[in-house]
């Protein structure tokens, strides 16, 4: 049974057609790029799938439980966790409380515990710490943990995020243009570190991204999408020579 | 019977609410920020119309214009000189900073007065001359008329200006994005000092009107109505030009029917607690823009 | 930064602090001696806010009253201080204002005011057990402790008086408002309301507002379509001035009656009594009352703060004198008890009335009709 | 490293209760100063509580002086009606003045859901306002002229211990993930909502736990007085709490108590201006902000500030 199974997803905003007719199937670990041009939709895709936005259409079936309806929360619960393309980290939070918001639910304690400093307090707290430093580790950022997100250069907030987002332990990542801003080296030092994730935390992955080298380089599939609709979908040798791919990206 | 007196009653309770909310509406629409010191403008333009009023030796014409010219310099003068001391330092702080000044400049203004003027009201004779509409035993005052014309008269000035001149175009652009209109070429200071300018020049228009309607102005004479026409900007959508006129008006008609059939005891709580309603129902207001946050 | 900032205003106000307690020491210990030659009265009231005008006449009354016996060569040889502080008619900051009265070592206190604040200073002060008359603290309760006193007339007592005097006019259908925000007010209505039943006259309308409101145009036609054939009006002059014209504006034209809150609305209404004609209150004092004790006083008001006293005024001047007479009777003890036991055995012969004081602190005095004719106030007896 | 902390904040409490006692009971401290404080410990718990919700979870209310009068009137009301030994009968005052609190705290957290900014700034404001009036009209509770004849029995050891257990619990919970919960909902709730942040219930939790604070700060206020009236609870009264806030910085809570000791002794200080003081406390307001927050004169404070230091050095 496939991770992902979105059938006929669609969205308007008032007489707008931002998404139509939106099929995706994803499997267990699957890496795959969502393209297009600017206000094709992409994001309102992730929005969609996140429980930001509700769906006036369709279905969005995740590990076989139908998502229409819930909340970002109990998406997230399920197993979904995303990035944002304008960067939305808790921003006068040092680096690791960031990442121990996303644990939390993990290493749950009761209000009690907390006011009163119960041993389970101190226990949860040490195994949060730890568990937050080893995923800061990852993105080499654990030399930065005490400091405030917002004084993290642009680079490292991005891949703050995307620890946060996986100190969920999600299974499946939406990553929403990791890479914009970024200069070349950071990007193919990013790209390593999204196949180490994909391995190390047996994670699929969406990605939307504009860097085609990125999007080229790692991915297995990729959907493209013009106006809401997909014009696109398969490997990415497929995509390079489809001539609609081209024309979208290039114009006639 | 009663009842046409008592909605003419909140109408012109109404229309002063409205009158104020406009310049509440004007300065938060363009400039993001809540002018607690707006009233507290209005009460001394009230002070400065009733020590101009005393100018003696003038034509009966000019004994009213007199007043009403002052009282719109001075109220102008002193909003754009409370926007450039205290609020313009404070352009990119926090908006909850700027809500404190503005109490402090509200504690300010307030303090002064009681210190020229000390703490009794003074009396302050209308400058809108004396007639009145009666029709059987409905009385309609002539400040009330006058209220109810000039804030309608007010609201389609401030709603074309916004609309279709460049400086309000400047202003539309202020509001919705400073950076972007910064780019543009928009002095983004001068636009936000303009806007203050005008909204204290309703506040003067406010005050005359106020003034004349009720007779008296104290150091505190501001505070209560500033509050109201706050909660009347709020309710019909702040940043809204014809919304605060709606929330004015319904406002001050709940506000009277309260009075009159429920409790007079509880006319504020019902009016607060239609606000409430209302906002849970339209958090924006009646005529508030909904604004979609982009993820 | 900004923590530094803070940190360094707190040890400024420490040190402030510090002197403070240096010397406030002093104060205390030239108290203690009880031979000094000044007695020091403390005063508490409204001088900012929004009741700021009573706080302000009853210190200016005082402040008279405390310059001509100190003219006279004082009392049993010593000289009268007056040291007023501020409330902002707030329970809290009344009690605060005991406090930094109490350093400076008091003999008497004359306060609060208000009735809330009064009332909130004499659970302090009991406990010191140090003589305080309140001016105008009117609630019942303002008298609660035995060390307290007052001078004016009680609430209950002025809306029972003013049932007794409409009913004599024949007038039987009573329209009220009363500010429901406020004790004074509201301690009045009540009396009134059932007085005037019980005087087999009805309350036709009865109408409320709260403190800060302009607009009584509402209540004034509600009452306007009630059949009324009076209006009484238990509050403050501001507020009465607003009424008054607004009822004209409506065409009301009922006689209207009120309470000793009423004094200033000539002034409040630039002299012009059109609208208020008539209107008749209680009060104890008539600023235009041809005794020559109430001449002189509202000329020396006049001269020193140039305007015509109001019974807060009259109210605090009263105080002071009692404070001189209750000095005389202990033939000059400053202790306590001295004072609180010589309060119940003189007679002032005040501004607002002859009056003497019973344990309970209540004056027994007669009240004073005042009716509104030609723009100025005529004592009706 | 924690518990070194801990211990240092323990016996500046100890070393801070002692000095009071040791000021109050030897009589050193004037009339004046013992007097303030229990006001200055109120005020401290009003701020620390409203500090919850405007400086951690991010929100604007106007309403705190709503949430101590309910429970202001709640708890007086039955230290008046019951006559039970002072130290059961106060415990359970304070107790039933912040639940009852607490429930209007809920109450007013059904808005804040919904609206956002000045929106719930107007409405808590409006919430205040309402329950002033309604106690103003219930003359069971004394009407306007207020709650009378409540048994002095706060003491500065009561206020003390109350703004101990306060702070403790205050600063126990931002410390904890359930803070942190509320302050990643203040600096952005759809990114709290994608790590599966609960904002419904953090944003209420927040409401509650401030206004039941709030309550036994009230409770204490009247202890204290012996006498409640709504007038005091006024707007002003919830503004002069959120200056307290804003001055001693947003989220910080050794600030609130710094600034809630300053503005409530600082006015009483100033006495001596008699008429100017109102006038020297909105200069003192607006010049405050302007140092604290305008980019300009914060740099010169800051140069003024170094420099000084260095000569100290």
């Amino acid at each position: 049974m496939a991770l992902v199974d979105i059938r006929q997803l669609g969205i308007s905003f008032g007489g707008l057609r931002a998404v139509d007719n939106f099929n995706l199937t994803m499997d267990d670990g699957q890496l795959y790029g969502l393209i297009g041009p600017n206000g094709a939709g992409k994001t309102t895709i992730f929005n969609l799938l996140t429980g930001v936005y509700k769906p006036t259409d369709g279905e969005f079936y995740f590990d076989g439980e139908l998502m229409n309806g819930k909340t970002p929360i109990q998406i997230n619960k399920k197993g979904i966790a995303r990035t944002f393309q304008n960067i939305r980290l808790f921003s006068n939070m040092s680096v690791i409380d960031n990442v121990k918001t996303g644990l939390q639910a993990k290493y749950h304690y009761s209000m009690l515990d907390g006011i009163l400093r119960l041993p389970k307090f101190g226990r949860m707290e040490r195994e949060m710490t730890d568990r937050a430093m080893e995923l800061l580790k990852i993105f080499d950022l654990d030399g930065e943990a005490e400091q405030l997100a917002s004084n993290l250069p642009y680079g490292k907030q991005r891949k703050l995020e995307i620890a946060r987002a996986l100190a969920t332990d999600p299974k499946l990542l939406l990553l929403d243009e990791p890479a914009a801003g970024m200069n070349p080296n950071e990007t193919a030092e990013l790209m390593n570190t999204i196949s180490l994730i994909r391995e190390k935390f047996k994670v699929s992955i969406l990605l939307i991204e504009h860097d085609m080298s990125l999007v080229m380089g790692i991915c297995e599939k990729i959907v493209v999408l013009l106006y809401g609709r997909v014009i696109a979908n398969g490997i990415p040798d497929e995509i390079k020579n489809d001539p609609k791919v081209i024309v979208a990206y290039l114009g006639e | 019977m009663d009842f046409i007196q008592q909605f003419i009653n909140g109408l012109s309770l109404g229309s002063i609410y409205a009158l104020i909310a406009l310049g509440y509406t004007m300065v938060y629409g363009i400039a993001k920020m809540l002018n607690f010191a707006h009233g507290d403008v209005i009460m001394v333009g009230a002070y400065v119309l009733s020590i101009a009023a005393m100018q003696a030796g003038l034509s009966p014409v000019m004994s009213i214009l007199f007043p009403v010219i002052v009282c719109m310099a001075a109220c102008t003068i002193l909003g754009v000189t409370i926007e450039k001391i205290a609020y313009k330092p404070l352009r990119n702080a926090s908006p909850l900073a700027v809500l404190i000044t503005a109490i402090g400049v509200s504690y300010f203004l307030q303090s002064v007065a009681l210190l020229i003027f000390g703490s009794n009201q003074r009396k302050v004779n209308s400058v809108i001359p004396k007639f009145s509409l009666s029709l059987g035993d409905i009385h309609l005052s002539g400040e009330a008329i006058t209220t109810l014309v000039v804030t309608v008269i007010i609201m389609i000035c401030l709603a074309l200006f916004i609309n279709f001149t460049k400086v309000g175009k400047a202003m539309r652009a202020v509001s919705e994005d400073k950076g972007a209109a910064q780019l543009m070429g928009i002095s983004v200071n001068s636009t936000i000092s303009l806007t203050f300018a005008i909204g204290s020049f309703l506040a003067a228009i406010a005050s005359i009107l106020f003034v004349s309607s009720y007779g008296f102005v104290g150091p505190y004479s501001g505070a209560m109505p500033g509050i109201k026409a706050f909660v009347a900007a709020v309710l019909g959508g702040i940043g809204s030009i014809p919304g605060a006129m709606l929330g004015g008006i319904i406002l001050g008609i709940i506000e009277s029917m309260a009075k009159a059939y429920i409790s007079t005891e509880l006319a504020d709580a019902i009016v607060f607690s239609v606000l409430i309603i209302v906002l849970l129902v339209k958090p924006t207001g009646f005529l508030g823009r909904k604004t979609i946050t982009k993820v | 930064m900004l923590k530094r900032f803070l940190a360094l205003a707190v040890a400024g106000t420490m040190a402030l602090t510090m002197v403070g307690c240096g010397g406030s020491g002093e104060g205390g210990d030239a108290a203690a001696e009880g031979g000094s030659d000044v007695i020091k009265i403390g005063g508490i009231g409204p001088l900012t806010g929004d009741a700021a005008s009573y706080g302000v006449s009853t210190k200016n009354g005082a402040e008279i009253a405390v310059e001509e016996i100190n003219a006279a060569g004082g009392v049993e040889g010593m000289q009268l201080e007056l040291l007023f502080e501020d409330d902002e008619c707030d329970e809290q900051k009344s009690v605060n204002a005991y406090s930094t009265l109490m350093d400076q070592g008091i003999n008497v206190l004359v306060g609060s005011v208000t009735s809330a604040c009064s009332i909130a200073v004499s659970g302090e002060s009991q406990k010191d057990g140090i003589l305080q008359i309140t001016p105008s603290g009117s609630a019942k309760e303002c008298t609660a402790t035995p060390n307290a006193f007052r001078i004016c007339f009680t609430d209950p007592l002025q809306g029972q008086v003013m049932a007794q005097y409409i009913t004599e006019q024949g007038l039987s259908k009573a329209a009220v408002i009363y500010n429901n925000g406020d004790e004074y007010s509201k301690g009045i209505h009540d009396a009134f309301v059932e007085k005037f039943a019980e005087l087999g006259g009805q309350v036709v309308a009865d109408e409320s507002f709260t403190t800060g409101d302009v607009d009584f145009k509402t209540q004034l036609t509600k009452i306007k379509g009630s059949g009324a054939d009076c209006l009484f009006l238990p509050f403050y002059y501001t507020e009465v001035a607003y009424v008054s014209e607004q009822a004209a504006s409506l065409g009301l034209g009922l006689p209207m009656f009120g309470c000793d809150g009423w004094d200033g609305v000539i002034k409040q209404l630039n002299g012009d009594t059109t609208n208020i004609e008539g209107g008749t209150f209680l009060t104890p004092f008539v600023p235009t009352d041809s005794d020559e004790k109430i001449q002189a006083f509202v000329k020396a008001y006049n001269e020193k703060f140039g305007a015509d006293p109001d019974q807060f005024a009259a109210d605090g001047y009263d105080a002071i004198y009692a404070v001189k007479l209750a000095v005389e009777q202990t033939g000059g003890d400053l202790s306590n008890e001295a004072l609180i036991d010589a309060m119940t055995k003189i007679t002032l012969n005040g501004l607002t009335g002859n009056m003497t004081f019973d344990e309970n602190g209540e004056p027994d005095k007669t009240a004073k009709v005042a009716v509104i004719e030609n723009g100025a106030y005529t004592a009706k007896s | 490293m924690k518990n070194k902390k801990n211990i240092i904040y323990t016996a500046i409490a100890i070393v801070v209760y002692l000095l009071l006692f040791a000021l109050v009971e030897t009589g050193t401290a004037s009339r004046q100063m013992q007097n303030l404080i229990v006001p200055v410990l109120v005020n401290i718990i009003l701020a620390v509580s409203l500090n919850l919700i405007v400086g951690f979870l991010g929100e604007l209310t106007l309403g705190h002086a709503g949430f101590m009068s309910v429970g202001a009137y709640a708890g007086c009301m039955f230290t008046v009606s019951c006559n039970l030994p002072v130290y059961i009968e106060l415990p359970v005052a304070f107790v039933i003045g912040g639940l009852t609190a607490a429930v209007f705290g809920f109450i007013i957290g059904i808005p804040a859901l919904r609206l956002k900014g000045d929106y719930l700034a107007i409405v808590t404001l409006g919430f205040g306002e309402i329950i002033r009036s309604i106690l103003n009209s219930m003359d069971i509770v004394g009407g306007s002229g207020g709650l009378k004849g409540i048994e002095k029995s706060g003491n500065y050891t009561v206020a003390y211990v109350l703004m101990i257990i306060t702070l403790i619990v205050i600063s126990n919970v931002i410390h904890s993930c359930h803070g942190r919960s509320i302050k990643a909902i203040r600096d952005n709730v759809i990114a709290a909502e994608s790590v599966g942040v609960n904002v419904v219930y953090y944003k209420m939790f927040a409401f509650v736990l401030s206004a039941f604070f709030a309550g036994v700060a009230g409770v204490l206020y009247g202890q204290n007085l012996g006498i409640l009236k709504p007038a005091t609870f006024d707007f002003n009264k919830s503004i002069e709490i959120l200056v307290m806030v804003v001055l001693g910085g947003m989220g910080n809570i050794k600030g609130s108590i710094i600034a809630a000791v300053i503005l409530t002794v600082l006015p009483e200080l100033l006495r001596d201006l008699a008429d100017y003081r109102m006038l020297f406390y909105a200069l003192a307001l607006i010049i405050m902000m302007l140092f604290s927050s305008n980019p300009t004169l914060v740099e010169f404070r800051q140069r003024i500030f170094s420099r000084s230091k260095r000569e100290v050095n």
